[in-house]
């Protein structure tokens, strides 16, 4: 729909990532900012990509050249040209160097070619699936301007956490604490975009602060689930109001309970099959997450329909079973009815992953688990789980990026140095496994590489390495001025050009 | 003593602090009898308003935990900080308190310098970073509370000590040659510590509302169920379910009020003993 | 002869502590003559201070009061510090510490006199010289601490006639001081006394003392006025068996003494 | 002639306080016999109790020597100290404010007894009601704490712990300057008769010249820390030399 | 001035509380990355100074403290000078008008009810300061913006001023004080509690005084001796007071500062703990403590302006 034109959206955030350069840090919280000033080469649409800074990209049938043609006629916000040379000196000095997800993704990249000022060809040492390449455009692939980075100390350059790129809006200020603003970059390439005049990203920490702003009328959305689940119901029923559960199809995260397989009575299957069978994940997705979940079969959400295999084995809700493959295990019940204990940490970063441990705690009670939950700060949870190892079972949540060579097989390969999080630190190792993955690595054909992946999601299922309990989506409120909204699986981090506002 | 009592039964804030610690006291006690089991359980539906279904009757917040059980397990959360934080901060405070009256000079010195130290630092700020560092359980919060809560007991316990070392029963002790250890201890650590112990009332007042605030902000601990945190998880539903964060805030209303209304009765009713003679 | 300037009768006073009555004045009668030095003796507890305050009104609310005070030499009721000024005991504490003295010395009259800031200041100036304050331009603005209690007492002498009342009453006024300061300040009284006409009412426990200064005196003894009587008479011909013991047991150059002129 | 009990030479000490010095004492010297009463008078502030805390011990002099029975009094320390100081013993201006408001009065008077093991264990109680009944007082008062009885009978009770060790000499701080005139009287005949009895020496801090004059055999004038003028008691009342001297005759009030 | 081995007790104590923590900056930081390698880590924790010993970084920032440099932030990556200088105002106007709405209101509602103890009026005062003083903060701050904010719509819900409003001058005072009424309201009720009890309570004392009895026997008026004689020394104490809770206070705006979204000086500690900033923290601490430092001496220089006995030469006899 075309939307009108004009007007500031003011829209809540709660975080204030210290680096806002998305070719730098591929998170979410700094995409939710950025992606408005900073393009990608492709960003994710309902129907495989759309073009943003890239108009086509072509595999070699081998795998190992990529070629981006590049869109013509596309300036910087300081007025310089775009060309072939950014894209390269992005490639090669920060998206592989730099980056936390790049630097595996294109760990084989051994060079950018510019043979024309909008082509770029891509050459990697080992084959490179163009289904990974694919996948990767919209997280990875943030052009920065080469004239601004080149000979600086790229991670320290102002440009940083004032950046600049060819997107709709322009940076114009950070108030630390208070909010940011961006502007309509009046030379944008789209054709009559954007539409909104501002955007403030106005800092609300705290998620109730959020819903009763936006019922005060004075921001006009909030996304990342910013507005508790449990306010939902209620929102809705708010004139001007709406709650959106549409936009987020592409940032799923997965609940998932990660376990130590140092612990003796964690790595015995049986044991990690009975607490399976101890979690009611529809219990869950209703309760912890009131209903805007599905529950998971395996390592790869539904909604990833290019890689989902749903002919996973499952787990049910069966405590009778659970109890009995703990005693066929040899962990009888004692007299106070428990048959051992463990230490559960929960992760702090949502809600619901604390939400979710309270449950998990009760759940193992049940089958005579006697889990005692560690409350720690980020930085804590993380250095116990991923570093010290010094848990049992840890709550955690994970992204699915769109292709599981992108951060999900982490979570079950060994071989990983101690220190990196969101991976396997469990010291869990599988050779099959692990041997699936490299393959799937380097298997340029995508129908092969889909196969691989289904019969890894079978493997991770039977093995259990990690229970996934649930994937779960964010939803977004937005006054009902909003439009355009959710037109994209990746909406809230991408570039809201066509947004508008009613006046 | 008895003549103590008298009046302690006649004052009428007196009364009521004890009536309000008793019910709540009764309260923390009677938890794990009625309601044994894992207060945390989920035992109805997600967010049954109070009074609409009387298995939960005062309903159950957003996984459907029973409010009126961890009003009651919350109570024994915040009796058992606020004495444990207000003990340990008295004890610690009236030894070196005293420690540095007793010796003076150098000790003194020192001594009072870490006082002021702990007294120009924010002590929510410290409790706070120290929780956050080292993990929030039970113990940690005790002594980060307790942290902040020392120096108050220690300047009084110092100052009482230098006031009664210059009394003239004190240097009659000394006339007749008594060791200066006994002097310590006989004469006048008893004389010098009623003072210090009128500091209990507030600071297990405040040491229950910082628990409070530090369960406020995620620093609970999550094995226990606390006002605080009850607060902080009804805060993100305070439009739709209210009673969430109001019922545990009214609990933190009468225990804090309970603690002053019982101090002041206590404080009142000695006071008179010595003003009389 | 004029009307006595006022003339108590019957008047009790008594404290309620929780159901115990504790009496402090048991029907006292005494008339006091414009004009005269009458001293009140008494041991600790006789009910001294409690005949002053109930004279100059000031007893507190919970007190119990019986009998009557009437005031024939006045056409009115008094008011505290207009037609009565008190002096109390301790010099130490009965002066605000933390007002000027030149304040503390004049708002009496300030009150009574209705005199303005410049006139108050000059009132307070005459009164601090006449209490013989050394440097009493300084003196107005500096604070009590910065005096001795000698000093002290002799500025609270001056607030309390800043309004020229008819009737000073001194509670103990001189007790907390050594001798020396307390033959001064006596000799001090009986010269202002004398100066403006007024009628002095002296507490004290020092029968000597009050034989040194008062034209009469009236000893009381547990909540009771014993015996009333001139001066001299008081002294040397008492009546009541109280009033002996008080002089056999007052010791003074006269007195024997109770060792030998040298050690054994 | 005997040596003297107490000899005092050039004592002086100077209070520093918040930067500024006040004098206490300056060169303060006098010998005192046994059986003999030394009467101290002056102003208020003229360092009367200073000379009394010094004796005792409970401040310590800038400069002087004080002897006891010949021996090095300011020698002394730690337990030393503590075990002669049975020799020595103070009366307190107010009794109240001299006896720990939690004790018996029974303990405070078996304290003495004990720390300098005077008696067995057993028969303190016995020795505390004797105490209290040389001075006057009940046996059962023992089981009383110090605010249970009248003020003449406090003063007793520091008289009687005073007495315990069986001291020499006796400091008295204005002991009977808080006491009703009667009570004041029967106090002053109890210091006598047992002065007489036992052949105490005392060193009498008064402001009262008169009373003063009642109970000492000389008398020493003090004024800014130092003695201006020392004699036989009566000699000073009759004739005094010194300007305080005649200022303190002058003031003290007399029966017209 | 012994503020300064003060000082160094609390520097010294902030850092090796700080040491006790599980995590440090860098991995704060990767976590705000989404992750990252070890190598990655590693070559920040080179580049930020954190692979060197405890001492040696304790003795590194002792040293560039004496040269009044705060140093570095690592989770803002700026120098944390300019982070405090941006936060402390806001903390600053939050407390100070906390304060004194508090002290003026608190001690004249204790006059109030001090000039006649016992009364209704003092009962009334009495009993509604300590419920008021019984309440958290944080939780009345909760319900104020839920009524008030939320309901009925005559306060914002949260920020120190109006977003990106362009308002200068006068008009931005007055936006600066309207979003400050709710909280500055939450954070000074306690207090305000806590001076009508402490002024009522110092009345009571001072009502029993020699002097007071003086000035009845002087027969002034009552509100003279209300104001000028009883209520003037019962003010000493509060003054007293008021430097002490300056520290209680700052650390109760930080639940405050998290209930409105104020960014102030407490939420920075917040963020700084949750970054394991160690600089910031020590930063913030330091900075609070100095504040505390300046208040107090203000506060005994108001003191000794009030009480004419301090730092006077001449002592009583
Ligand atoms: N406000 C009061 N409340 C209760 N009892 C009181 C009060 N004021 C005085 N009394 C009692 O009244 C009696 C007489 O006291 P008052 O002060 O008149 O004695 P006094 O002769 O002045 O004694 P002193 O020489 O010690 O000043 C005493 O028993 C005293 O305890
Ligand atoms: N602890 C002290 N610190 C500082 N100065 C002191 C101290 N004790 C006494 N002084 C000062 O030493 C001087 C002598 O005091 P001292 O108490 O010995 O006098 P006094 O003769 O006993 O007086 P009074 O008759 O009032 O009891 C006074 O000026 C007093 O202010
Ligand atoms: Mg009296
Ligand atoms: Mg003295
Ligand atoms: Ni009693």
């Amino acid at each position: 729909d075309e939307a009108p034109t004009g007007g500031r959206l003011v829209v809540a955030a709660d975080s204030e990532p210290r680096n806002l350069n998305p070719a730098i840090v591929a998170s979410n919280s700094v995409f939710y900012i950025s992606s408005k000033v900073v393009e990608p080469l492709a960003e994710a649409s309902f129907d495989g990509l759309s073009p943003r800074l890239a108009t086509s990209w072509e595999g070699s049938a081998d795998g190992s050249t990529v070629t981006f043609k590049l869109r013509e006629g596309v300036t910087w916000h300081d007025g310089k040209p775009f060309t072939s040379a950014d894209v390269a000196f992005s490639a090669m000095e920060v998206w592989k160097p730099l980056q936390n997800i790049g630097r595996s993704v294109l760990a084989n990249l051994e060079r950018v070619e510019t043979p024309d000022e909008s082509t770029a060809v891509f050459h990697f040492s080992k084959p490179m699936p163009i289904q990974l390449m694919r996948n990767a455009l919209p997280v990875v692939t943030a052009v920065l301007p080469k004239h601004v980075y080149e000979e600086t100390e790229i991670a320290e350059n102002p440009a940083n956490t004032h950046p600049i790129g060819t997107g709709p809006f322009t940076f114009e200020e950070h108030r630390p604490g208070e909010y940011y603003r961006l502007a309509k970059n009046e030379s944008y390439w789209g054709e009559g975009e954007p539409k909104l005049d501002e955007i403030i990203f106005r800092v609300l920490p705290d998620r109730a602060g959020a819903a009763s702003a936006l019922e005060a009328g004075e921001i006009q959305l909030a996304a990342f689930s910013q507005v508790p689940l449990v306010e939902l119901s209620r929102m809705e029923s708010v004139p001007g109001l709406e709650v959106v559960t549409k936009g987020y199809e592409d940032l799923t995260y997965q609940l998932i309970v990660e376990i130590n397989h140092r612990n003796e009575t964690l790595a015995d299957l049986k044991v990690r099959q009975a607490i399976a069978h101890a979690i009611d994940k529809a219990f869950v997705v209703d309760t912890v997450f009131l209903g805007y979940a599905t529950a998971a079969t395996g390592p790869v959400p539904e909604s990833a329909k290019e890689f989902y295999n749903p002919d996973t084995p499952s787990y049910d809700f069966d405590v009778d079973k659970a109890n009995a493959l703990l005693d066929e295990a040899g962990y009888p019940k004692k007299d106070d009815g428990t048959r051992f204990s463990v230490r559960l940490l929960p992760a702090p970063f949502f809600s619901e992953t604390r939400a979710f441990g309270q449950y998990l705690r009760q759940a193992l009670a049940a089958i005579g688990i006697d889990a005692e939950l560690v409350n720690n700060d980020t930085p804590a949870h993380l250095n116990a789980v991923y570093k010290e190892h010094d848990f049992d079972l840890a709550i955690g949540a994970a992204v699915f990026r769109g292709d599981p060579a992108i951060s999900t097989t982490n979570l079950v390969k060994s071989g990983i140095p101690d220190g990196v999080f969101f991976s396997n630190q469990g010291g869990y190792a599988n050779d099959k496994i692990d041997a699936l993955i490299d393959e799937a690595l380097e298997t340029v054909d995508t129908e092969k590489r889909t196969k691989l992946y289904d019969q890894f999601q079978v493997l991770v299922v039977e093995d259990l390495p990690l229970i996934n309990v649930a994937n779960w989506r964010f939803t977004s409120v937005a006054s009902t001025d909003v439009v355009n909204m959710a037109n994209n699986p990746r909406w809230v981090v991408s570039n809201w050009a066509d947004t508008g506002l009613k006046q | 003593m008895s003549a103590f009592f008298g009046r302690f039964l006649r004052s009428p804030e007196g009364m009521i602090g004890l009536v309000l610690l008793i019910a709540i006291a009764v309260m923390a006690l009677a938890a794990p009898v009625a309601f044994p089991g894992d207060p945390l359980a989920i035992v109805a539906r997600p967010l049954t308003a109070p009074f609409t279904d009387m298995r939960v009757p005062l309903g159950t917040d957003q996984l459907g935990r029973d409010v009126l059980v961890q009003l009651m397990y919350g109570a024994q959360t915040s009796l058992v900080v606020g004495l444990a934080a207000a003990f340990v901060a008295i004890v610690f405070g009236a030894l070196v308190g005293t420690t540095a009256g007793f010796f003076g000079g150098l000790v003194d010195e020192a001594l009072m310098r870490v006082v002021d130290a702990f007294q120009i630092v924010p002590g929510f700020l410290l409790a706070l970073a120290f929780v956050s560092v080292t993990g929030p359980s039970l113990a940690v919060i005790v002594s980060a509370i307790a942290l902040g809560a020392w120096p108050g007991p220690a300047r009084l316990a110092r100052a009482e000590v230098l006031s009664i070392r210059e009394r003239d029963y004190v240097a009659a002790a000394r006339v007749i040659g008594m060791h200066p250890a006994e002097i310590a201890f006989r004469e006048i650590l008893p004389n010098a510590l009623p003072p210090v112990l009128a500091l209990v009332s507030v600071i297990v007042a405040s040491a229950v509302l910082i628990e409070a605030a530090l369960s406020f902000l995620g620093l609970g601990d999550p094995n226990l169920v606390t006002w605080g945190s009850m607060i902080a998880e009804g805060r993100n539903m305070l439009r739709s379910a209210p009673y969430l964060s109001i019922v545990p805030g009214i609990g933190l209303v009468c225990v804090v009020l309970g603690v002053y209304l019982f101090g002041e009765g206590v404080v009142e009713s000695l006071a008179h003993r010595r003003r009389r003679g | 002869m004029s009307p006595p300037l006022v003339e108590v009768s019957g008047l009790s006073v008594a404290f309620r502590d929780r159901g115990q009555v504790n009496h402090a004045l048991r029907d006292v009668a005494i008339a006091l003559r414009t004009g005269e030095k009458l001293a009140i003796i008494g041991e600790s507890g006789s009910g001294k201070s409690t005949f002053s305050l109930a004279l100059a009104g000031l007893l507190p609310r919970e007190a119990e009061i019986g009998g009557t005070i009437a005031w024939p030499g006045l056409d009115h009721a008094p008011r505290a510090g207009k037609e009565i000024g008190v002096v109390f005991q301790d010099p130490g504490s009965s002066l605000n510490p933390v007002l000027r003295i030149g304040e503390q010395v004049a708002e009496g009259a300030r009150r009574h006199l209705g005199l303005g800031r410049r006139a108050a200041r000059e009132r307070a100036l005459d009164l601090l010289t006449r209490v013989r304050i050394p440097d009493p331009d300084a003196a107005l603005d500096a604070y009590p601490h910065q005096f001795s209690g000698g000093q002290r007492q002799r500025i609270a002498i001056a607030a309390a006639i800043a309004a020229r009342p008819a009737l000073l009453i001194a509670d103990e006024a001189t007790s907390a001081l050594d001798t020396v300061v307390q033959a001064e300040i006596a000799a001090l009284l009986d010269t202002l006394v004398r100066e403006e006409a007024m009628t002095l009412l002296f507490v004290t426990h020092d029968i000597a003392l009050a034989s040194g200064l008062a034209d009469r005196i009236a000893v009381f003894h547990q909540a009771q006025l014993v015996e009333i009587g001139p001066t001299s008479d008081v002294v040397h011909s008492p009546r009541e068996a109280y009033t002996r013991d008080l002089l056999a047991t007052h010791i003074d150059f006269a007195s024997p003494r109770l060792v030998g002129d040298v050690a054994p | 002639m005997t040596a003297p009990l107490l000899s005092v030479r050039d004592l002086g000490k100077t209070y520093r306080a918040r930067g500024r010095q006040v004098v206490g004492l300056e060169g303060v010297s006098f010998d005192l016999r046994s059986g003999e009463t030394l009467g101290l008078v002056g102003p208020s502030g003229s360092g009367k109790s200073t000379l009394a805390k010094v004796l005792m011990r409970l401040t310590e002099p800038d400069t002087g020597s004080i002897a006891l029975d010949g021996d090095d009094w300011l020698a002394l320390s730690g337990g030393a100290l503590r075990t002669r100081r049975g020799e020595m013993q103070m009366v307190f201006q107010d009794p109240l404010a001299a006896f720990n408001p939690r004790a018996t009065i029974g303990s405070a008077l078996a304290d003495p007894l004990r720390i300098h093991r005077i008696v067995p264990k057993a028969e303190r109680a016995e020795r505390v009601a004797h105490l209290l009944e040389r001075v006057g007082l009940p046996a059962d008062f023992a089981r009383r704490r110090i605010h249970q009885v009248s003020g003449g009978q406090r003063q007793r009770v520091a008289i009687a712990r005073a007495l315990a060790t069986s001291p020499r000499l006796i400091v008295l701080d204005e002991a009977v300057s808080a006491l009703d005139v009667s009570v004041r009287s029967r106090i002053l005949e109890l210091l006598a008769d047992l002065q007489a009895r036992e052949g105490l020496a005392y060193i009498f801090v008064g402001h009262d010249l008169a009373v003063v004059r009642v109970i000492s055999h000389r008398v020493a004038v003090m004024e800014k820390g130092r003695i201006v003028e020392t004699g036989p008691v009566t000699q000073v009342v009759a004739d005094p030399q010194s300007e305080t001297g005649k200022a303190l005759v002058a003031a003290t009030p007399r029966l017209y | 001035m012994s503020s300064i081995p003060v000082l160094l007790i609390v520097v010294v104590g902030t850092f090796l509380m700080m040491e006790l923590a599980s995590g440090d900056a860098v991995d704060a930081y990767l976590v705000s990355l989404g992750g990252g390698d070890a190598g990655l880590a590693a070559s920040l924790r080179e580049s930020y100074g954190l692979d060197q010993s405890t001492l040696a970084r304790l003795g590194l920032y002792l040293a560039s403290l004496v040269q009044l440099d705060l140093g570095y932030s690592v989770a803002f990556n700026r120098p944390i000078l300019d982070i405090i200088l941006e936060r402390l105002p806001n903390t600053l106007w939050l407390m100070g008008s906390a304060t004194a709405l508090a002290f003026t209101l608190g001690s004249a509602l204790g006059i109030v009810a001090g000039a006649r103890p016992g009364s209704v009026v003092d009962r009334m005062l009495s009993a509604g300061s300590l419920a008021l003083y019984a309440v958290p903060s944080f939780w009345l701050g909760l319900v104020l913006s839920l009524v008030f904010a939320v309901q009925l719509r005559w306060f914002p819900t949260s920020g120190i001023e109006t977003i990106a409003s362009g308002k200068t001058g006068i008009d931005r005072a007055l936006d600066v004080a309207w979003h400050l009424v709710l909280p500055v309201t939450a954070l000074g009720v306690l207090y305000l509690a806590l001076f009508l009890r402490m002024m009522r309570a110092g009345m009571a004392e001072v009502w029993r005084q020699d002097f007071v009895l003086a000035a009845r026997a002087k027969g002034l008026a009552r509100h003279r001796i209300v104001l000028r004689h009883v209520a003037r020394n019962a003010l000493l104490p509060l003054v007293t007071v008021l430097g002490l809770q300056s520290a209680t206070m700052l650390g109760g705006s930080v639940v405050i500062e998290s209930v409105f979204a104020i960014p102030g000086f407490g939420r920075l500690a917040q963020e700084a703990v949750a970054a394991r900033d160690t600089p910031l923290l020590m930063g913030i601490i330091v900075v609070s403590a100095v504040l505390v430092i300046l208040v107090n001496l203000m506060v005994d220089m108001a003191y000794a302006w009030l009480d004419p006995r301090v730092g006077s030469a001449e002592a009583s006899s």
